[in-house]
């Protein structure tokens, strides 16, 4: 059971939240002049590392509030969580 | 120490209260307890806790379990027990026991209350800190409590302050992420042989710990050589408790064979127990120390340098002598066998350090020569070992042997046993080499050791040691096998716990949910709604009572409960802007009091829900959506605004359960409201379609929307949920009158697909685009919203895709199965794959039809209309005429009344 | 007693069960809610808590009570504010003009279960995944998490008393599940 | 008195030899990456259909290590789309003669897979499932509750259950076999045909050259090689990097557990969507079960241990009869999910370099009908009828195959 440290409510069980894998895709500025692989690029491709990942979970059950953390995929060891819109801490060692 | 009965394979013999079943059987000198599961060869009890591989009983009394080790279970009176031989029954009587679940936060927790769990806890308990310690065990104090030596009082006692929590009986099964441990507390099987209605048999909890400490002791290994599965021959620790702690007598005389001190040890307390200990056979060529002297000063022989290499038995199949010869510690027998005639034999192998819980984190064990056994691995920082769970065997002044005992070839192999349960034999393991395997894992799988319900607890560290020897290499060189949860078996009621029946899945009802009940409406689970399907008026089944609901709501009045329809209220004044990216149509140009219908796709383009939403002030909009999407919509919008529109000033918040939801219906629908809301004028020119008013309905403030998803002149009736039932009560008290009927799901449907309405869900799959529905007046050619982009990819725009359209049977009694699929005229007939055209998404009987109709999905449908299909049933065919999507009042004449 | 008052009924009709001394359930029905979203330390808050007098605490799971209210902070720009009586929604709009905040009167979307006695704490912890231990969540704090798959807010009023609001169709379910729960510690 | 005690028959054994363990030769025609079930099945048949026997499978853990010996082990064909229908049957049409053609017991048993509906709206969805194998001439029947009991009398088909069991799909020709039987016999047929079954080799990197693949760096030094395909079924999204392009996969951990080994109670294979459960019951008697996959990337090859407890009271609501049974073992594997849940199998955008992927949770099944077609792929240079549909280009298209299961809970 994944402990998730929610940067409002704090440390919670993997059962409070949703996943939404990778962060830091933005929706792209004019959708309209993307060519249909750099459109799919967005709708489907997400990296998906065997590692440090920089992911974004919602504390749907709770504060309801969409964050980012870093997470290992190999230990599940967990590296900080920062709010949207905030300054990237880097990848832990 | 009470006596009490217990009866075993149908007879009945007495032991004493709270001592192992293991002891109970011992002491009535049943030492073969069943036979092995495919060499059908006679097996008794081996160990003294959960490794024990042979004795497994099928518990009848009770709530009933199999394969439970007797070892573990605490002798009760009246228990009834049976020998089993490696298969378990499934008693067929409802369980009626009850099981629970708990969660706690502690800040230390210790698993194992043997010597060095009690210290470790008491260090904690004494620092303030919150503590839980729990250990399997009948009692605290493991190890030494077998050896029938008293535990410090000073520690006992500070278990017992209030921040200490102690838990005997409790077995910790798993090790999770972030220090979560799961164990099983067993709580009445030892109190009563019956079952206690009201306290939970078994509680199931769920600890996060700061801090946790590893004090999970060690298991004893076997020796292998030939014929070494004979009852009579046991753990040396188990024998030595069973005598001296149990007092169980039995055996005549021991031989102790042994690879480390223990085993002089266990030899003493043998001998102290009554039993004459003939011999010591250690396989170390030098000893020195007080155990040696102890032991030579009872007169007990030790021969070193030597082990066993092969036992007899009784008719009964128990142990009846040893032989013994000088062995090399390559496992090479090099002198003369000895026969020494006894009926036990005390093996101590080793010890295994109990290091399963620390390997659940994928973390491997480590390997040290110096005590033959592998250790914890390197653990994380907030995880700490302890006692001889962390190879910390202080009673020793000999090192152990690494010896795992003799590897002999032909017949002897195939009766030198290394997993018990399994019959699986050197004889396996030497085939398995020979096959090409080098994995411990292949070796495993091959000869299936370690698979057993003791998941190799004795003969996993044999295993490693004897293929090391097979192949000369050392233990670690050969890898290790991979423990996993759970570390014991586990019920499966356990862990489903109170989650059944009744509280398997909540039961979401509306407010207005005893009306339906009291009119017995079948209910339909709609998610974890329960909604109600159709309202049988006597003895009418589905068909009769639809029929007899349509043409209510297409002559008179009828009346629904549309209370689980999701509600989002949302606030800002760039709520509109928002609603116009989420919507394929426009809302920011919605006037104040208006409603209007909206579809929402994903960024794929592909429908996703529909809603009508409603303006209910420059800032604020009230949006509805489907009762599945419901919670799914929410959260879409949230992701939006939080993720990507952070500078939109627009709030959400849910407010499905605050409003109840009644929908009037059918041309007498006006006279009904005017009837409940006399101050609204109810004219058509004062309150026009997809508008709002408020008024009193029966007294009860409520917001009135004339909107309509049959076709017919509708009101949906919007008080606060308190009022529902009360409201549902006066639509159907006023509505006699005009001969209201109350209608559910399955009407709710047809009225709709009369219509052509598509429901999200049942039209769409998740692969429709609006305009496959036929939907492109809903798509603004002018704004960007979510998933307009997606509209214009190959596929996407490519024709031939399927497109909603409606189908009529040529026979008009013809029901066509939802779901049917639909094929080209004279293609039903063809062998083998049909290319299929489409498929049926909605089929019903129509009243206002007077026939049966259905919606479908078909390829390039809307330039199919007017030719004819075939849809395949079983083996019969029904031919269909391919029709508009809308069958009744194509024009909407009914909508105002 | 007035129209509204005598037609209305609440999910679980005032149910109660147990006994005081080990567990007590009893539902508190017909509490009405005030939800408000609003940018925290804003103009447009602080006239929201002029006019209610309150103060929105800024630290989820912190609370603030007054004589009329309870405010339970849900996240870092949402409250319920519990106790207000139904007119609240027009003056507190009225008191911020256009200032942008969200106001919603939500009083019937759940109902409110109060849970107390000597094995209250334990009786929760059968369902409740968080740490329900006093020295952490401590009197006065609240919590949104699940309960038993069931959406619900935790508040810790007066020790060892528990405020439950929980959604008006998972009440039953809520109640059922306490209800199984209590049964160990009824005649202990 | 002789004591009648229920017993299980021992499995047969395991032939005497199994495989070479060559250590690598410097180049080969084709380097299959993973000797899990895909990779050992697109060997055996390169050497068997094409003669193309110059040809080494590099896994980096133990043969048939990874997901091949942590799922449950079911086999069925009557997916939804046409598509999937294609495939899969083609699958099953190969395992009915696969013990005989490789000459390896498996244990493959037709004993049926029964897919249970439970609301009105699941009713309607798995009925559509049931027409679309009709057309598409995939043996499939319906059953009513009544009918379901009949086949599997353990299951509860009460009406007044949380969610009843309302009717269901039924496969006879559906059915199970023993993991690690199926992945020996190929891996036995293929080394006795000549190819190179090269355990404890990573691949640390996909050579490219001008477009085209030229070979793997691994542990144990460079491979070169004509062809390289890729059947890593969880890594493809890091070997796919390593050859500089990307997959529309993700990576996440699904759990299946086993009981002791029990009385025989259930003959047929039952599977329940809205339950979240499937289970069958194996050879000597252990109960197989499992359920969806946990919620977040992961290469750990374990998950969470609520989704095994919310998994086992379905199960009780489901066979109330299994209550005493015991959780023995539970563990789990690495699924590749793509976003419309079926398989990414082909050409790639590297030349020579080929793509067996994305089979989520359902790969076991297509074992045989995969590596038949993907050895076809490779042979051929082109994707096989079977395989077009699941190319990499149909996420820039749109035209996905998507078995996420048809409606949603709508109205």
């Amino acid at each position: 059971m994944l402990l998730i440290n929610c940067p409002w409510c704090g440390p919670r069980d993997e059962t409070e939240f949703h996943y939404g894998s990778e962060a830091h895709i933005g929706y792209p500025e004019k959708p309209e002049e993307l060519t249909d692989k750099q459109w799919a690029e967005y709708i489907f491709y997400r990296n998906n590392p065997k590692g440090w990942f920089a992911e974004r979970w919602v504390h749907n059950v709770g504060c309801r509030r969409w964050f980012n953390i870093w997470r290992n995929t190999v230990t599940h060891q967990f590296g900080p969580s920062y709010k949207p819109f905030t300054k990237q801490p880097s990848r832990p060692k | 120490m009470s006596t009490v009965q217990f009866t075993f394979d149908g007879v009945t013999y007495h032991g004493n209260k709270g001592e192992p079943l293991s002891a109970a059987l011992l002491r009535n000198g049943i030492k073969v307890v069943t036979e092995s599961s495919y060499r059908l060869r006679p097996r008794g009890v081996v160990g003294l806790g959960y490794e024990e591989p042979c004795a497994l009983v099928q518990i009848d009394s009770g709530s009933g379990e199999p394969m439970v080790p007797a070892t573990k279970i605490e002798l009760v009176d009246g228990l009834v027990v049976r020998s089993l031989a490696g298969v378990g029954d499934l008693p067929n009587q409802i369980d009626k026991a009850r099981y629970d679940k708990t969660f706690r936060h502690v800040d230390v927790l210790v698993i194992g209350a043997g010597l060095s769990g009690l210290k470790a806890a008491q260090k904690a308990a004494n620092s303030g800190k919150s503590v839980i310690i729990l250990d399997d065990q009948f009692e605290a104090g493991g190890y030494l409590k077998d050896l029938n030596e008293k535990i410090d009082s000073k520690i006992l006692n500070s278990l017992k302050k209030n921040n200490v929590t102690h838990l005997q009986r409790t077995t910790a099964i798993g090790l999770y992420d972030q220090n979560y441990v799961v164990a099983i507390e067993r709580r009445t099987d030892h109190l009563s042989a019956e079952i206690l209605p009201e306290i939970a048999r078994m509680r199931n909890w769920h600890i996060r710990a700061k801090e946790i400490i590893l004090a999970t002791g060690a298991f004893q290994r076997v020796l292998v050589f030939p014929n070494n599965d004979r009852p009579g021959i046991m753990l040396s620790h188990a024998a030595a408790t069973y005598l001296h702690k149990y007092r169980v007598g039995t055996f005549n005389s021991a031989v102790v064979v042994t690879v480390d001190d223990f085993g002089y040890q266990d030899a003493i307390r043998i001998h102290k127990s009554g039993v004459k200990v003939q011999a010591i056979i250690d396989i170390r060529k030098k000893v020195t120390g007080k155990l040696l002297e102890q032991v030579k000063k009872l007169g007990i022989e030790v021969i070193l340098g030597s082990t066993v290499v092969n036992t007899s038995a009784d008719q009964s199949g128990s142990l009846n002598s040893v032989s013994i010869a000088q062995t090399s510690l390559e496992g090479e027998v090099i002198g003369i066998k000895q026969e020494i005639k006894t009926d036990l034999l005390a093996v101590s192998g080793g010890w295994t350090p109990t290091v399963h819980l620390a390997t659940y984190l994928n973390l491997k064990p480590v390997w040290d020569k110096k005590i033959a056994a592998f250790v914890m691995p390197k653990l994380p920082q907030n995880i700490k070992a302890t006692g001889f769970s962390n190879g910390e065997f202080d009673k020793v002044t000999n090192p152990p042997a690494v010896f795992f005992g003799i590897i002999p070839e032909g017949e002897d192999a195939k009766v030198s046993f290394i997993d018990l349960q399994r019959d699986a034999n050197v004889r396996d393991l030497r085939r398995a080499v020979g096959a090409g395997l080098t994995s411990v894992e292949h070796i495993k799988r091959y000869t299936t050791i370690g698979t057993a319900h003791d998941q190799g607890k004795t003969s996993g560290t044999t295993t490693m040691g004897l293929l090391g020897q097979l192949i000369s290499k050392e233990p670690h060189e050969v890898g290790t096998l991979t423990f996993r949860p759970p570390y014991v078996g586990v019920p499966f009621s356990a862990l489903a716990g109170r989650d059944l029946g009744i509280l398997s899945d909540p039961i979401r009802t509306t407010p207005i949910h005893s009306a339906h009940l009291l009119a017995n409406a079948p209910m339909e689970d709609v998610g974890q709604w329960k909604r109600p399907w159709y309202f049988p008026i006597e003895k009418e089944n589905m068909h009769d009572a639809v029929l007899r609901e349509c043409k209510a709501a297409r002559e008179d009045v009828a009346v629904m409960d549309a209370s689980t329809l999701g509600k989002i209220d949302i606030q800002g004044p760039d709520a509109g802007i928002f609603l116009d990216r989420i919507y394929t149509n426009m809302f920011s140009s919605l006037k104040v009091g208006a409603s209007r219908y909206g579809l929402m796709c994903g960024v794929d383009g592909m429908v996703f829900d529909d809603g009508v939403t409603t303006r209910i002030a420059e800032d604020r909009f009230l949006m509805t959506t489907t009762t599945g999407g419901a919670a799914k919509v929410l959260d879409w919008l949230e992701e939006w605004l939080q993720t990507e529109w952070p500078d939109l000033n627009v709030y959400c918040t849910s407010v499905t359960e605050h409003w109840s939801t009644v929908a009037i219906v059918g041309p007498k629908s006006r006279n009904l409201l005017a009837k409940l809301a006399p101050t609204l004028d109810v004219s058509n020119e004062a309150f026009p379609f997809m508008e709002n008013r408020y008024a009193e309905v029966a007294g009860i403030p409520a917001r009135i929307a004339r909107i309509s998803f049959s076709g017919e002149l509708a009101y949906e009736i919007n008080i606060e949920a308190w009022y529902g039932l009360h409201i549902w009560q006066e639509v159907m008290k006023k509505g006699k009158e005009f001969n209201i009927a109350a209608y559910g799901t399955e009407t709710m449907h047809v009225l709709r697909a009369e219509k052509g309405f598509v429901i999200v869900g049942q039209e769409t799959d998740g692969t429709q685009t609006p305009q496959d529905l036929g939907m492109d007046w809903i798509v603004s050619k002018k704004k960007d919203f979510i998933g307009k982009r997606s509209f214009t990819r190959s596929d996407t725009t490519r024709n031939g895709r399927h497109q909603l359209v409606g189908l009529l049977p040529l026979d008009n009694k013809t029901l066509l199965p939802e779901g049917s699929y639909i094929v080209n005229e004279g293609d039903s007939k063809k062998e083998g794959k049909l290319t299929h055209i489409g498929y049926v998404t909605s089929s019903y009987s129509s009243s206002a039809l007077s026939r049966t109709f259905a919606l479908a999905m078909v390829a390039d449908g809307r330039n199919q209309i007017g030719k004819f299909a075939e849809v395949p049933i079983g083996n019969n065919v029904a031919r269909v005429e391919i029709v508009d999507s809308v069958f009744l009042d194509k024009e909407n004449t009914h909508r105002d009344g | 007693m007035d129209n509204l008052t005598q037609n209305r009924k609440s999910p679980l009709n005032n149910a109660t069960l147990g006994n005081k001394k080990n567990i007590f359930l009893s539902e508190k029905p017909f509490a009405t809610t005030l939800e408000i979203r609003v940018k925290p330390n804003s103009v447009t808050a602080k006239k929201i808590e002029k006019v209610l007098n309150i103060k929105f605490p800024n630290q989820v799971g912190q609370t603030f009570k007054s004589k009329n209210f309870t405010v339970l902070t849900l996240g870092p720009d949402w409250w319920m504010v519990v106790g207000a009586n139904k007119h609240h929604e027009a003056k507190v709009r009225a008191a911020i003009g256009n200032g942008f905040a969200s106001i919603v009167d939500s009083s019937a979307q759940r109902t409110f279960v109060e849970v107390s006695g000597k094995y209250a704490q334990v009786v929760l912890e059968h369902g409740w995944e968080n740490d329900l231990d006093p020295k952490v969540f401590k009197s006065g704090m609240c919590a949104q998490a699940v309960l038993s798959r069931s959406p619900v807010i935790i508040y810790h009023g007066p020790i060892g008393v528990y405020h439950l609001y929980v959604r008006a169709s998972f009440a039953q379910h809520l109640w059922n599940f306490l209800s199984d729960a209590a049964v160990e510690y009824l005649k202990k | 008195m002789t004591i009648k005690r229920r017993h299980t028959e021992e499995l047969p054994e395991h032939p005497d030899f199994l495989w070479k363990n060559p250590s690598p030769k410097k180049s080969y025609d084709v380097i299959v990456i993973g000797a899990g079930g895909h990779g050992l099945a697109t060997a055996y048949y390169l050497a068997k259909n094409f003669g193309i026997t110059n040809v080494a499978v590099l896994e980096k853990g133990y043969l048939a290590g990874g997901n091949m010996g942590r799922n449950t082990t079911i086999i069925r064909s009557n997916y939804l789309w046409d598509e999937s229908a294609g495939i899969y049957e083609k699958s099953l049409q190969l395992w009915e003669g696969l013990e005989e053609e490789v000459g390896y017991e498996m244990f493959f048993d037709q004993r049926g897979v029964m897919t249970l509906a439970h609301s009105v709206s699941d009713l309607r969805s798995k009925q559509r499932n049931f027409y679309a194998n009709a057309v598409n001439d995939i043996d499939s029947q319906w059953l009513t509750p009544e009918e379901v009991k009949k086949i599997a009398p353990i299951v509860n088909i009460s009406p007044d259950v949380r969610y009843p069991v309302l009717g269901a799909t039924y496969q006879a020709r559906g059915g199970i076999a023993k993991h690690d039987w199926v992945a020996w016999g190929y891996a036995k047929a293929a080394s006795d045909l000549g190819v190179d079954l090269i355990q404890g080799c990573e691949v640390k990197k996909v050579k490219v050259e001008n477009g085209k693949v030229v070979g793997v760096d691994t542990n144990q030094g460079f491979i070169s090689a004509n062809k390289v395909a890729m059947a890593a079924a969880g890594h493809t999204s890091v070997l796919s990097e390593m050859a500089g392009f990307r997959v529309p996969l993700q990576s996440r951990p699904l759990q299946a557990l086993v009981s002791e080994l029990l009385e025989h109670v259930l003959d047929t294979v039952i599977m329940s969507g809205a339950v979240h459960v499937y289970v069958s019951q194996a050879h000597k008697g252990e109960l197989v079960m499992g359920a969806g996959t946990d919620a977040y990337n992961s290469y750990a090859q374990r998950g969470g241990f609520h989704v095994i407890e919310h998994q086992l009271a379905s199960a009780l609501e489901l066979f109330p009869i299994f209550s005493r049974a015991h959780l023995l073992r539970t563990w789990g594997g690495i699924v590749d999910i793509a976003p419309d849940a079926s398989p990414i199998l082909g050409l790639t955008p590297v030349e020579n370099l080929y793509i067996n992927s994305g089979w989520g949770t359902g790969g076991f099944k297509a074992t045989p009908g995969s590596g038949w077609a993907f050895a076809d792929t490779i042979a051929h240079n082109r994707a096989h009828e079977l395989v077009k549909p699941y190319s990499l280009d149909r996420f820039v298209s749109g035209h996905l195959i998507d078995e996420h299961g048809a409606a949603g809970v709508a109205h």
